[in-house]
C-alpha cells in the first residue's frame, strides 16, 4: 500500500486512510467520501482505518503503514519539533482548534478564571495540555496554579462526571459524549481555546513527505476528494452520521449529528474566499511562535514548509 | 477414605457447579450495581448488558469470533515457539543462563505499549494481532514447560540413560511426558492471557474484534457496549479454559489428583 | 568383563560429605554370575551405578569390556533398586521401553511376544494394559524386571532385584535368570540382602563392609548348576557357605582390603 | 554421568552468563537499528536511549522506584491472596467448580479496559495500582499453587491422613511444601505480570512511575524516553526474577532438579 | 480388636475392573502379633489400607476396637510398603512427624529423645540432619520404621518393613518389635514375603490365595518368645511350620474359605 501501487483489479489505485482517533461522528466526512464514491472518482480504492491519536498516525504514515492520516496541528507541529518524522501537513480539517476544557455544570467551572486550583483531567501530551500556558496566558491565570492529571483518553467523561477531576481536556466536538456520559444529565460547561486563540488550527490532513514531493497530483486528488466527503457532512450532519453508521454500527446517530453540527463552525475557512482545507503560511509561522514561546518547540527550530507542503493545499 | 460422594465425581456437577458459580457471580454483580446505586456509565448492570447484547447479537458474535480466531491462532503458535526453547533451556545450563534474560526482557514489555509499534511495523491486517497474543502468551508456556521438564525425577532420567537413550529420545519420551500437568497448568494461564492479548491486538489499527468494540465504546461512553463486549471474553475464556481441562483430563488419564 | 581398581565414591551434601565406597578393586569375568552382599547403605547401589556408568567415581577407575566407563553403554541393562516405571505408559510398553529406545532394531514383533512370554513368566498376563499405579508393589518390581530382561544384554546389574517378590516367584525367577545367564553367557552382579540368593544364584559373592564400603571378602561357590531357590539338593554347601557369608557379614572388624585383595584377587 | 563442568556449576557462570545474554540482546537491538536503519522515532538504538537515560538518570530512577514500590507491593498482596483461594480450591472440588468460573472472568478482563474504572472509584492514590498489580498477578499464583497442591503424590497424602492430620496439617506440612516448586514457577510468571501491571495501573491518573512516563513520552514522539522507562522496566523485571530464583535456591534445597 | 466380616475389595479401572479381596473374615485379637503372607499381588497392602481405614470396603464390614472404621484413627499406626518420606524433611523431623502432627502431645523433648534412640537402634546415628535423597533405599524404609514406631499405637500394620533390609539389621529390628510388642501389647498385623520372618514373629500367620485375595488359611504359631531370626533354638518347629506356610503358599487349588473359616476361625 505504498504511493505508486497500482494496478488493483479495478484499475483503482489502493490506498490506505488514518482517522485521527477511533471513528466518531467527527470522522464521518471519510465515510462520506467512500459511500458517495468521490474516492473512486478520484481513482482510489480507500480503506479505512481507525487512527489512535496525532503521533500514532504519524508514526504509522511515516512507517509507510498508511498513506493518508488525519491529526491534530498542534500537535503534529510539537512532534515534529522533536523529531523529524518523514510526513507533511496537505491541507486542513479544521481551521480552528477544537480543543477546550470541558467541565459540568455545578462542579465551579464557569470561566477561565475558575480554572485555577482545580483538576483537569487529560492524556498526557495531548494539544489541550501543551497549549495550555500559551491560553492561560491569553486568559490571564497562571497556568502553574491548574493541576493536570493525566489520564487516557475513554477515561475521561468517567472521571469527570465522579467528580474526580472538576474539568478534563476535550475536543469541542466531544460534548454530546460528555452530556451523555453523565446520567445525572448535567449540562457541560466548555471553555474552547478557539475563544482566546483563534490562530490555531485544528485537524490536519497528513501523508508522507515522499509522496508529496513525487506524487503531487494523486495527493491533490485524494485531498479534493476527502474535502469534498467534508463538505457534504457539513452541508448535511444528519446523512453523514447515517453513513457512518452503514460502517460502523456502533455508532450513535443522534450523537455523531451533534457532534458534526458542533464541527462545522470549525471548518469553515478564516479568511472568506479560501476554499476547505485552505492553509495559511501567516497562521502556521504564528503558531510556531506561539509554541516556541511556550518551549513547546525550540523557537525557530521549525520554519513553515517543515510542516507544510502548502503548494499542495487546496487554493481558492 | 479415598471414597467421594457421587455429586463431585458426577460429570453433571463438572458442568453444573461452574455455570452455578457464574450466575452467582452475575448475580452479585448484579446486586452490586443495585446496592451501590453504581451508576451505569461507570459499570452498567447485567440487565443493560444484556439489553445491548440483544440489540447487536450477530455483530457482537461476529467480533467475537474474529477475536477467538487470533486468539486460537496466536496461542497454537506460542506452544509452537514455546515449547522448543523450553526443550533448549533444559537441554542446556549454559542456554538457559543465556537465553533467560531475553525471553524476561521480552516478557517484561508491557504489550499496550508496543501495540503501535508492531502496527507500523505489519500493519493493518491479523499478523500484529496474533502476534501480540504470542506475546502475551508465550512465556508461562516456558517456563512452566521447563519447570515441569526440569524437576523428571532423577531416577527415571537415569533409567533412560541406563538405556542408553538419545538426549532426543529423553525429551520426547521421558521428559515432555513427566511436565504434561505442568505443561497444561501453563496452558491455562496462557489462554486467559491469549484472550486479552488479541484485545490489546486489536486497541490499535483494528476495525473488527472484541477489543475494537471496547476501544470504540469506551470512546462512545457507550458502558454497555464495552460490558458486553468483556463479558463475551470472559464466557470466551472461560470455555477456552475448560477445553483445555477437558483435553488434558483425556490425554492424561494417568495424572493423578489428590486431595 | 568389569575392571574396578581403586575405586572410591565420596557424595558431597550440606551436612558434610559421605565416604559411600573406598579403595574398590574388583574384577567380573565375562560371564560370571557375581552377588553383591553388604549391610544396608554401605554402597551396594553406587557400586552399580558406577559401573552402569550413571556416577563417575571420585577415585579410581571403571572399566567395562576393556574399556573406561564414560557412561551408559547399550551392552548394559541395569534393573534399579527401585521400579522407575514411566506413570503413563501401559505395563506393556514399560517393558518394551528399551526395545522402543534402540533405534538399531528392525523387527519389534519378536520383541513383542518376548514381551509377552515375560510378562507371563512373573505372573502377569491380563495386565498387560494396565498403568503402573494399578499394580501392587511387587507387580512393579515384576514389570521393572521384564524390562531388565527384555533385552538380552552382555552385562546385566540388578539392584535388589526380588525383594518385593514372594518365595515362590522368587524361585521361579531365580530358575529363568539362570537359564538365561547359561544360554546367553550374560555377566550378571546381582545385589541381594538374602545370603541364601546369594548363595544359590551366585560364581562367587561380594562382601561389602559397612561405610565406608570397602570389599571384605570375596566367595568362591562351586555348587554345581542348575541350582534351586527352594529345595536344593547341596544343602550342606548351601549350609555352609551361608554361614560364612552370615559371619563376614556380622563380623565388625575392619576388613583389610590390601591384604584380601592379594589373596582371593582371580588374576 | 551426572557430573557437569566446572563452568556450569560455578557462581561466576550463573551471574556471567545472564549478562553475556543481555549484553548480547542489545548488541542485537543496536544491529537490527543499523541494518535495517530503522528509524529512531519508531525503535531508537540502544546509544540514544542511553543518551536519553543519562539526561534525566535520576528522574528516571526515582519514577522507576514508584513502579517497583507498587510492583512489591501488589506481588505480596496477590500472594497473600492467592494461596488461601488456592488452598480452598484444593480442599474442595465443589468450590473449586464454583470458584474458578469467577477468577477466570476477573482475570479475562483486559486490564488496560479497567484501568480508569480503578481510578474512577479508588482515586488516584497508589490503591489503584496496587490493585492492578494484584488483578494482573494473582491467577498464575492461584493456579500453580493448587495444581502443586492437587499433584501431592496420593501415598503421601496417605501417609498424612493414616497419622490422623487435619486438613489444615495435610495442607500446611505437606501439600504446600510439594508445590512449592510449582509455587515458584507460578511466582516466576507473576513476577513479570505485575511489573507490566504497575505500569498499566499508572496509565491512568498517576503523576510518577514508569508507566506514566511511557504515557507521557508517547504522547510527545519522545521515543527514547519511552524505550530508557521500558528498558528500566525490563531491567527491574529481570533482577525481580533472578531474586525469585535465588530464593527458591535458598528456600528449596531438597528440590532436585535433573538435566 | 481387629474384626473384618465378609470384605471384599473391587478396583474399578479403564481395562475393566479387578478383585482384589473377596469375602474375607478375619479376628485379630489385642495384642496378637498377625504376619500377612501371600504372593505378590494377592491384595496384602489392600487388606492393610482397609484396617488403617485408607480405603473403605466395597462390601463387608471392618471393625477395629469395636467400631466401624470409617477413616484414619490415632491408635492405629501405618507403615507403608514404600519408604513414603517427605523430601524437604531430614531424617529427624521425618520421624518425628507423627508426634508433630498430634496436638495433644505436650512433652516433645521426650520423643525427640525417643526418635535418636530409635535412629540408633536402626543404624542411623549421624544421619539426623540428612535429606531423604542422600540415603540408600534401605536407610529410607529404616526411617519410615523409626516413624511408625516414634509414637506407642495400639495397632500397628506393617507392610513389608523389612522388605530392603539385610539379614543382620532384619534379625536386631525383629526383636526390637517384638520387644515393642510385649512390652505395650501392641497388636500387629505385619505383611512379609519371607516366611521365615512370618513364622519368627507372628504368633498367627495368615496366608492369602492370589487373585482374587482369599483367606486360604491361619496358621498358629506356638513357639515361645523371644524368638530369634537369625540362630533358633526351636529350629525343627520352625521348619515344620515353614513347611506348612511353603506348602499352602504353593497350593495351587482355589481355598475353600467357608469351611477354612470353620475350622480355624477362633471364637
Ligand atoms: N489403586 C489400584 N487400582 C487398581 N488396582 C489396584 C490398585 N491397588 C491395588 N490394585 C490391585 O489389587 C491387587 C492387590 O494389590 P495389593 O497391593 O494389595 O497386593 P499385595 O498383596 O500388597 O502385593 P505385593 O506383595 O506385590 O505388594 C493387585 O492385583 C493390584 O493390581
Ligand atoms: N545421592 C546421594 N547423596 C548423598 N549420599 C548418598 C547418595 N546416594 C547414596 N548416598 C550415601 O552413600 C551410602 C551408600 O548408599 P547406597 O545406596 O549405595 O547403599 P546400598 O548399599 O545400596 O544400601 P541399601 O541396601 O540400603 O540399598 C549411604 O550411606 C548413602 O547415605
Ligand atoms: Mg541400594
Ligand atoms: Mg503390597
Amino acid at each position: 500500500n505504498s504511493g505508486d501501487d497500482k494496478g488493483s483489479d479495478s484499475g483503482l489505485q489502493k490506498v490506505s486512510y488514518l482517522t485521527s482517533f477511533g471513528q466518531f461522528g467527527r470522522e464521518a466526512y471519510a465515510y462520506v467520501a467512500l459511500e458517495k464514491g468521490y474516492f473512486k472518482d478520484a481513482g482510489f480504492d480507500v480503506q479505512i482505518t481507525p487512527g489512535n491519536g496525532t503521533v500514532e498516525v504519524m508514526k504509522q504514515v511515516a512507517g509507510g503503514q498508511a498513506d493518508y492520516g488525519i491529526g491534530d496541528f498542534t500537535a503534529i507541529t510539537i512532534t515534529l519539533g522533536k523529531q523529524k518524522l518523514p510526513v507533511t501537513t496537505v491541507g486542513m480539517i479544521h481551521q480552528k482548534s477544537l480543543a477546550a476544557i470541558v467541565s459540568l455544570e455545578g462542579m465551579g467551572i464557569k470561566e477561565p478564571k475558575d480554572l485555577v486550583g482545580k483538576n483537569i483531567g487529560d492524556q498526557p501530551g495531548s494539544t489541550n495540555q501543551v497549549t495550555f500556558p500559551v491560553y492561560a496566558q491569553r486568559v490571564k491565570i497562571d497556568d502553574k496554579l491548574v493541576n493536570f492529571v493525566p489520564a487516557p483518553p475513554p477515561a475521561l467523561p468517567q472521571l469527570l462526571s465522579t467528580g474526580k477531576v472538576q474539568g478534563i481536556g476535550q475536543f469541542v466536538v466531544g460534548v454530546p459524549l460528555v452530556e451523555k456520559a453523565d446520567k445525572e444529565g448535567r449540562k457541560a460547561v466548555v471553555l474552547p481555546y478557539a475563544a482566546v486563540l483563534p490562530e490555531l488550527y485544528g485537524n490536519a490532513i497528513l501523508t508522507r513527505a515522499d509522496v508529496a514531493k513525487d506524487h503531487p497530483d494523486q495527493v491533490k486528488k485524494f485531498t479534493g476528494a476527502l474535502l469534498k466527503g467534508l463538505d457534504d457532512a457539513m452541508k448535511d450532519p444528519a446523512a453523514a452520521a447515517e453513513i457512518l453508521k452503514k460502517y460502523v454500527p456502533t455508532t450513535d446517530v443522534g450523537v455523531a449529528t451533534k457532534e458534526l453540527e458542533l464541527m462545522k463552525p470549525n471548518t469553515v475557512p478564516t479568511n472568506s474566499g479560501d476554499p476547505l482545507g485552505a492553509v495559511d503560511l501567516d497562521r502556521v509561522q504564528k503558531i510556531l511562535d506561539i509554541l516556541g514561546e511556550t518551549k513547546a518547540i525550540t523557537p525557530g527550530g521549525l520554519k513553515p514548509a517543515d510542516v507544510v507542503t502548502i503548494t499542495l493545499a487546496p487554493k481558492g | 477414605m479415598t471414597k467421594r460422594s457421587w455429586w463431585t465425581e458426577s460429570r453433571a456437577s463438572a458442568v453444573l457447579l461452574p455455570i452455578t458459580g457464574l450466575i452467582a457471580v452475575i448475580g452479585l454483580w448484579w446486586l452490586a450495581t443495585i446496592v451501590f446505586a453504581v451508576p451505569e456509565f461507570l459499570v452498567p448492570s447485567p440487565g443493560d448488558v444484556l439489553v445491548r447484547f440483544s440489540q447487536d447479537p450477530v455483530m457482537l458474535l461476529q467480533n467475537a469470533g474474529v477475536s477467538l480466531l487470533e486468539t486460537i491462532q496466536g496461542f497454537l503458535l506460542s506452544i509452537v515457539v514455546g515449547v522448543p526453547i523450553a526443550l533448549l533451556i533444559v537441554r542446556s545450563a549454559i542456554l538457559e543462563r543465556l537465553v533467560y534474560p531475553l525471553l524476561l526482557m521480552v516478557n517484561a514489555i508491557p504489550k499496550v505499549a508496543i501495540a503501535p509499534l508492531l502496527v507500523v511495523w505489519m500493519g493493518f491486517g491479523q499478523g500484529p494481532k496474533v502476534l501480540m497474543v504470542l506475546l502475551m502468551c508465550f512465556f508461562p508456556i516456558v517456563i512452566s514447560t521447563a519447570q515441569g521438564m526440569k524437576s523428571t525425577p532423577v531416577e527415571l532420567v537415569e533409567l533412560l540413560r541406563s538405556l542408553n537413550a538419545s538426549r532426543t529420545q529423553e525429551f520426547f519420551k521421558l521428559r515432555i511426558w513427566h511436565a504434561m500437568p505442568q505443561i497444561f497448568t501453563g496452558l491455562k494461564v496462557a489462554i486467559s492471557l491469549a484472550v486479552i492479548g488479541s484485545v490489546i491486538g486489536e486497541f490499535v489499527g483494528a476495525t473488527q474484534g472484541l477489543g475494537y468494540l471496547i476501544q470504540t465504546s469506551g470512546a462512545t461512553a457507550d458502558t454497555a457496549l464495552a460490558f458486553a463486549a468483556i463479558t463475551l471474553l470472559s464466557i470466551m475464556s472461560i470455555i477456552l479454559f475448560y477445553g483445555l481441562v477437558l483435553l488434558e483430563h483425556l490425554l492424561l488419564p494417568w495424572a493423578q489428583e489428590s486431595r | 568383563m568389569i575392571r574396578l581398581d581403586g575405586v572410591g565414591q565420596v557424595f558431597d551434601g550440606r551436612e558434610g560429605s559421605i565416604t559411600a565406597l573406598e579403595k574398590i578393586d574388583l574384577h567380573v569375568r565375562a560371564g560370571e554370575f557375581v552377588t553383591l552382599i553388604g549391610r544396608s547403605g554401605c554402597g551396594k547401589s553406587t557400586l552399580l551405578r558406577l559401573i552402569a556408568g550413571l556416577l563417575s567415581p571420585t577415585s579410581g577407575t571403571v572399566k567395562v569390556a576393556g574399556k573406561p566407563v564414560t557412561g551408559p553403554s547399550p551392552d548394559v541393562a541395569f534393573m534399579f533398586q527401585r521400579p522407575a516405571l514411566l506413570a503413563w505408559r501401559s505395563v506393556l510398553s514399560n517393558v518394551l521401553l528399551p526395545v522402543e529406545l534402540d533405534r538399531t532394531i528392525r523387527d519389534r514383533t519378536a520383541y513383542k511376544n518376548r514381551a509377552h512370554e515375560l510378562l507371563e513368566l512373573v505372573g502377569l498376563q491380563g495386565f498387560e494394559r494396565r498403568l503402573p499405579h494399578e499394580l501392587s508393589g511387587g507387580m512393579q518390581q515384576r514389570v521393572s524386571l521384564c524390562r531388565s530382561l527384555i533385552r538380552d544384554p552382555q552385562v546385566m546389574l540388578m539392584d535388589e532385584p526380588f525383594s518385593a517378590l514372594d518365595a515362590l516367584t522368587r524361585t521361579e525367577l531365580s530358575e529363568e535368570l539362570q537359564r538365561i545367564k547359561m544360554e546367553l553367557s550374560t555377566t550378571i552382579v546381582f545385589v541381594t540382602h538374602s545370603i541364601d540368593e546369594a548363595v544359590v544364584l551366585a560364581d562367587r559373592a561380594v562382601v561389602l563392609s559397612p561405610r565406608p564400603g570397602r570389599l571384605r571378602d570375596v566367595v568362591e561357590i562351586d555348587i554345581p548348576r542348575p541350582r534351586s531357590l527352594g529345595q536344593n539338593s547341596h544343602l550342606a554347601d548351601v549350609a555352609r557357605i551361608s554361614a560364612r557369608l552370615h559371619a563376614l557379614l556380622s563380623d565388625k572388624t575392619p576388613p583389610v582390603a590390601e591384604r584380601l585383595v592379594d589373596e582371593v584377587w582371580p588374576r
